[in-house]
C-alpha cells in the first residue's frame, strides 16, 4: 500500500491569493470568488510534485497536503 | 400524545422553578458515569441544538480525550430569530439543566462546566444565575456563565468555544472539533440546553422521555413553545399553537437552517428527529414556521437569505461573497422578476458555496435555497416584478 | 470568466509560466555572476586609493599558487587606470 | 590568491547582493499586492521571490567570505558574526553583519515555515523592512567608492524601486477581500474584557 496524500484548504486562513489553482489546475480550480475548489480524492503519484509546491507557495500557510483516510471522508 | 416531561409540574410562564420544588418533584440527582452514556446511546438521545448528533456518542467522544481537564458547555445562545425552546426552558426549569450538565461534567470527568447564554436573553440569564446560586459551593464552583453575542453563529459549537477561550464568538477552523480539542485544548461537550434537560430526566428513569420541544411559530394562532411526544403528526402539533391562523402554504421544518415543505405534505409529517433524518428533512432546533398563502414565497426566501448573509462571519470567502452573491440573486428576482440567468447562477453557486466553509452556515443557508427553489419552484421561475421597496 | 479556460489551457499556461521562471532565475544568476565580476573591476578603476600600498604588502606575503600568480599580477597592474580595463577581463573569466 | 582580487569579489559581490536584494523585496511586495497579469500568474512572483533571495544569500555569503579572508581588513570570523567587533570601519562593517543577520533570520524562518506557523514567520518577515535599509546604509558608508558614480547610480536605482513599491503597497492599503467585515464582524462579536 502507497501512502496515499490529499488537499485540504484552511477555510479561514485562506485569503484566495489563487496561486494553487495556478500551480494545480489539474485539481485545483478557483470558484466565482477566487477561493479554491479542491478535487476530492487522493492525490495522483505524478502530480505529488506540483501538489507540494501549491502547498509550499501558499503565502498564507491556507492549504495543506494529508494522508488520505477514506474513513474520515465525511469532514471535507 | 405522550404527557409533558420537561415542561410537567409547575406552569411555566410562572417563573423558575426553585432548587427545593425541583427535588421535591423529581427526587435527588443520581450518579453520572460509563452506565448513563450507554443509557443515552440506547434512548437514542439526539442533540436539540439542531445537529441531531447522537448526544452518547458525543459523551463517549468526550471522556475518552477528557482525562479530567474535559470542559462542558451547556448551549443556551438561541440565535435562531424564531426559537424560543430554550429560553422558555431555562427560565422554567433552570435545575433541570444545571442537573443535566453536572451529570455530563461527572459522566466525562469534567473540571469546568459553562452555561453558554444569549446576551439578550435576560429572564433566562436571571433565573440560571439564581439556580446556580441556590447549589452546593462544590457545584458553584464548577460552574461559570459566558454570555453569547445576538449573532447567528455564535451558537456554534466552535463559536461558543471560541467566545470562552478568546472571548470572540467566531468559528473556527475544523477538525479537530471542540469534542476533541475546544477550551484551552481540552475536550469539550458542547452541547444544547435542552438536550441536557432530557439527560437530567433519562438518568432518574432509565427511558427516553419520547418528548421534544418546539416553537411553533408564523401563521397560527397562539405561537409559542410546545412539548410534544416524539412522533406526533406536524398537524397536530401546530394545532397546539392554535391551528392555523389563515390558510398555509408551507412549513418551515428546522429554522433557517432548515427545509421547506408543502403544507399538504407537511401535516402527516411525525415530529421526531431520527424519523425526519431518515426522509432528508430535519427537526433541527424544532422551529415550525407557517408561510400564510397570501405572502409571496420568494420575497420571503430573498429576505432571509439577506439575513443569513448578513450573518456571515465573513471569515471564509465562500460563505461571504457566496452567500451575498445568492442573496442578492434572490433580491433582484424578488425585486425585479424571474431572470433565467439569475435562476441558473443560484444555481451553479449553491454548488460552489456548499462545503466551503470552516463551519455550517453556508450549508445550512444552501440547503434552506434548495428547498425553497424545490418547494417553491413555480414562484421562482414566474417571479413578477412586485417588490420594489427595498426592505 | 475563468470558467472559460479549461483546465489544459490552465495547465499549458501553468507549464509556460514555470519555464519562465526557470529561465528568469538561471537569467539572473548568470547575471549576478557576471556583475560580480564587472562591478569588481569597475570599483577597481575608479578607486585604487587606499588599496595600493596593500596590495604590495599582501602580494609578498601571500601564499599565491601557480594559476594564481598570473591573474593576480593582472590584476596588479590594474593599479594604473591605463590597464585596469584589460584587467576587467581577467576578473570576469575568472568569477564566472 | 591574490587579495586584490579578494577585494574586488567583495565589492562585486556587495554591489550584486545589494541588486538582488532590492529586487526580492520588491517582488514580496508585488506578490502582496496580488500583481498578475496573462503569462505572468501570480505564483510566478512567488517563485522568483523565494530564487533570488536564496540566489542573495550565496552572493552575501561570497561578499562575506572574501572580506573576512582578505588579509589586508585583519576582519576574523568573530566580525561575520559580532555586530561591531571589528577595528576597521567598525559602525559600518556592524551594519552589514546586522542586516546579513536579519537577513538569515527571515530566510531560515521561510524555509522552516510549516513549523513555526504562519503568524511567526510573518513577524520575522516584517525584519525585511529593517535588513534591507541597513543594508544600504552599509554599502552606502563602507564602500570606498560609495559616491563613485556607477555605485551611486546602482544604489539609486535600488532606493527608488524599493520606494516606489513600499509607497505603491502603503496606498494601495490591504488586498484581502474579506479584511474590512472579517474586522467589523469580529470586532461585534468581541467580548474580551479590556476592551
Amino acid at each position: 500500500m502507497t501512502r496515499r496524500f490529499e488537499l485540504v484548504v484552511d477555510r479561514i486562513k485562506c485569503d484566495g491569493r489563487g496561486l494553487c489553482a495556478e500551480i494545480l489546475p489539474e485539481r485545483i480550480r478557483l470558484d466565482s470568488w477566487g477561493y479554491p475548489i479542491i478535487t476530492p480524492g487522493p492525490i495522483p503519484e505524478h502530480l505529488m510534485g506540483l501538489a507540494q509546491r501549491a502547498v509550499d507557495d501558499c503565502p498564507v500557510l491556507a492549504i495543506a497536503l494529508r494522508r488520505a483516510a477514506v474513513e474520515r471522508r465525511k469532514d471535507r | 400524545m405522550s404527557a409533558p416531561q420537561l415542561l410537567a409540574g409547575p406552569d411555566p410562564s410562572k417563573g423558575s422553578e426553585r432548587f427545593a420544588a425541583h427535588v421535591r418533584r423529581l427526587g435527588p440527582l443520581p450518579r453520572g458515569g460509563p452506565a448513563l452514556i450507554d443509557l443515552l446511546v440506547r434512548t437514542e438521545l439526539t442533540g436539540r441544538g439542531g445537529a441531531d448528533f447522537s448526544a452518547g456518542l458525543k459523551w463517549r467522544a468526550v471522556a475518552a480525550a477528557s482525562r479530567g481537564l474535559a470542559v462542558v458547555v451547556a448551549n443556551g445562545a438561541e440565535g435562531e430569530p424564531h426559537s424560543r425552546k430554550d429560553r422558555v426552558l431555562m427560565t422554567s426549569r433552570p435545575h433541570l439543566i444545571l442537573d443535566g450538565a453536572l451529570l455530563a461534567a461527572a459522566t466525562v470527568q469534567a473540571k469546568q462546566v459553562v452555561l453558554y447564554i444569549g446576551e439578550g436573553h435576560h429572564a433566562a440569564l436571571r433565573s440560571m444565575t439564581e439556580a446556580v446560586a441556590e447549589r452546593t459551593d462544590h457545584e458553584r464552583r464548577l460552574i461559570r456563565i459566558a454570555t453569547a453575542p445576538a449573532r447567528y453563529v455564535a451558537g456554534d459549537s466552535s463559536a461558543t468555544v471560541h467566545l470562552v477561550d478568546g472571548g470572540i464568538a467566531t468559528p473556527t477552523t475544523t477538525p479537530p472539533p471542540p469534542r476533541e480539542r475546544g477550551v484551552g485544548g481540552a475536550a469539550t461537550l458542547v452541547q444544547n440546553v435542552e438536550t441536557l434537560a432530557h439527560v437530567a430526566l433519562v438518568a432518574r428513569t432509565g427511558t427516553a422521555t419520547g418528548t421534544v420541544l418546539i416553537t411553533v411559530a408564523g401563521a397560527v394562532r397562539s405561537p409559542g413553545v410546545f412539548e410534544v411526544g416524539v412522533g406526533t403528526p406536524l398537524g397536530e402539533a401546530v394545532q397546539l399553537a392554535g391551528g392555523p391562523s389563515e390558510p398555509a402554504r408551507a412549513v418551515l421544518l428546522g429554522g433557517y437552517f432548515g427545509r421547506w415543505i408543502d403544507s399538504a405534505g407537511a401535516w402527516p409529517l411525525p415530529v421526531d428527529p431520527i424519523a425526519l433524518r431518515a426522509r432528508g428533512l430535519s427537526l433541527g432546533c424544532g422551529v415550525i414556521g407557517l408561510l400564510p398563502a397570501r405572502q409571496c414565497p420568494v420575497c420571503e426566501v430573498a429576505g432571509i437569505m439577506r439575513y443569513l448573509a448578513s450573518e456571515s462571519s465573513a471569515q471564509c470567502g465562500p460563505c461571504f461573497f457566496g452567500l451575498r452573491a445568492l442573496a442578492d440573486a434572490c433580491t433582484r428576482i424578488a425585486e425585479r422578476g424571474t431572470d433565467p440567468g439569475d435562476l441558473q447562477r443560484l444555481q451553479r453557486w449553491s454548488g460552489e458555496v456548499q462545503g466551503r466553509g470552516a463551519c455550517k452556515h453556508p450549508d445550512g443557508a444552501v440547503i434552506f435555497l434548495q428547498s425553497a427553489m424545490k418547494t417553491f419552484g413555480d414562484d421562482f421561475a414566474h417571479h413578477p416584478a412586485h417588490m420594489r421597496r427595498s426592505a | 470568466m475563468e470558467t472559460k479556460d479549461t483546465t489544459q489551457d490552465r495547465v499549458r499556461a501553468r507549464d509556460a509560466a514555470m519555464r519562465l521562471l526557470n529561465r528568469l532565475t538561471t537569467g539572473a544568476a548568470v547575471s549576478a555572476v557576471i556583475g560580480v565580476g564587472l562591478f569588481g573591476a569597475v570599483s577597481a578603476y575608479t578607486i585604487p586609493g587606499t588599496k595600493t600600498s596593500s596590495t604590495a604588502v599582501a602580494s609578498t606575503s601571500s601564499t599565491a599558487s601557480s594559476t594564481s600568480t598570473s591573474t593576480s599580477s593582472g590584476l596588479q597592474s590594474s593599479t594604473t587606470p591605463v590597464t585596469s580595463s584589460s584587467s576587467s577581463g581577467v576578473a570576469v573569466s575568472g568569477g564566472s | 590568491m591574490s587579495d586584490t582580487l579578494l577585494w574586488y569579489t567583495t565589492r562585486g559581490a556587495g554591489a550584486v547582493s545589494l541588486v538582488l536584494l532590492s529586487a526580492v523585496v520588491v517582488l514580496g511586495i508585488l506578490s502582496v499586492l496580488r500583481v498578475q497579469s496573462t503569462g505572468w500568474p501570480r505564483f510566478l512572483t512567488v517563485g522568483l521571490h523565494r530564487n533570488l533571495s536564496l540566489m542573495a544569500i550565496v552572493f552575501l555569503a561570497l561578499h562575506i567570505v572574501t572580506a573576512v579572508v582578505d588579509p589586508f581588513t585583519h576582519l576574523g570570523w568573530l566580525t561575520a558574526v559580532i555586530p561591531f567587533s571589528s577595528y576597521y570601519r567598525t559602525f559600518w562593517l556592524g551594519l552589514g553583519t546586522i542586516a546579513f543577520e536579519l537577513l538569515l533570520a527571515i530566510v531560515l524562518t521561510s524555509l522552516v515555515r510549516g513549523f513555526i506557523g504562519q503568524y511567526a514567520w510573518r513577524l520575522v518577515h516584517w525584519l525585511a523592512y529593517a535588513s534591507w535599509p541597513i543594508a544600504v546604509v552599509h554599502g552606502a558608508g563602507t564602500g570606498t567608492d560609495a559616491w563613485s558614480a556607477w555605485l551611486f547610480t546602482i544604489q539609486a536605482i535600488c532606493v527608488v524601486a524599493v520606494l516606489a513599491a513600499t509607497a505603491y503597497r502603503l496606498m494601495a492599503g490591504n488586498r484581502d477581500p474579506l479584511a474590512s467585515a472579517r474586522s467589523s464582524f469580529q470586532t461585534a462579536v468581541d467580548r474580551r474584557e479590556p476592551k
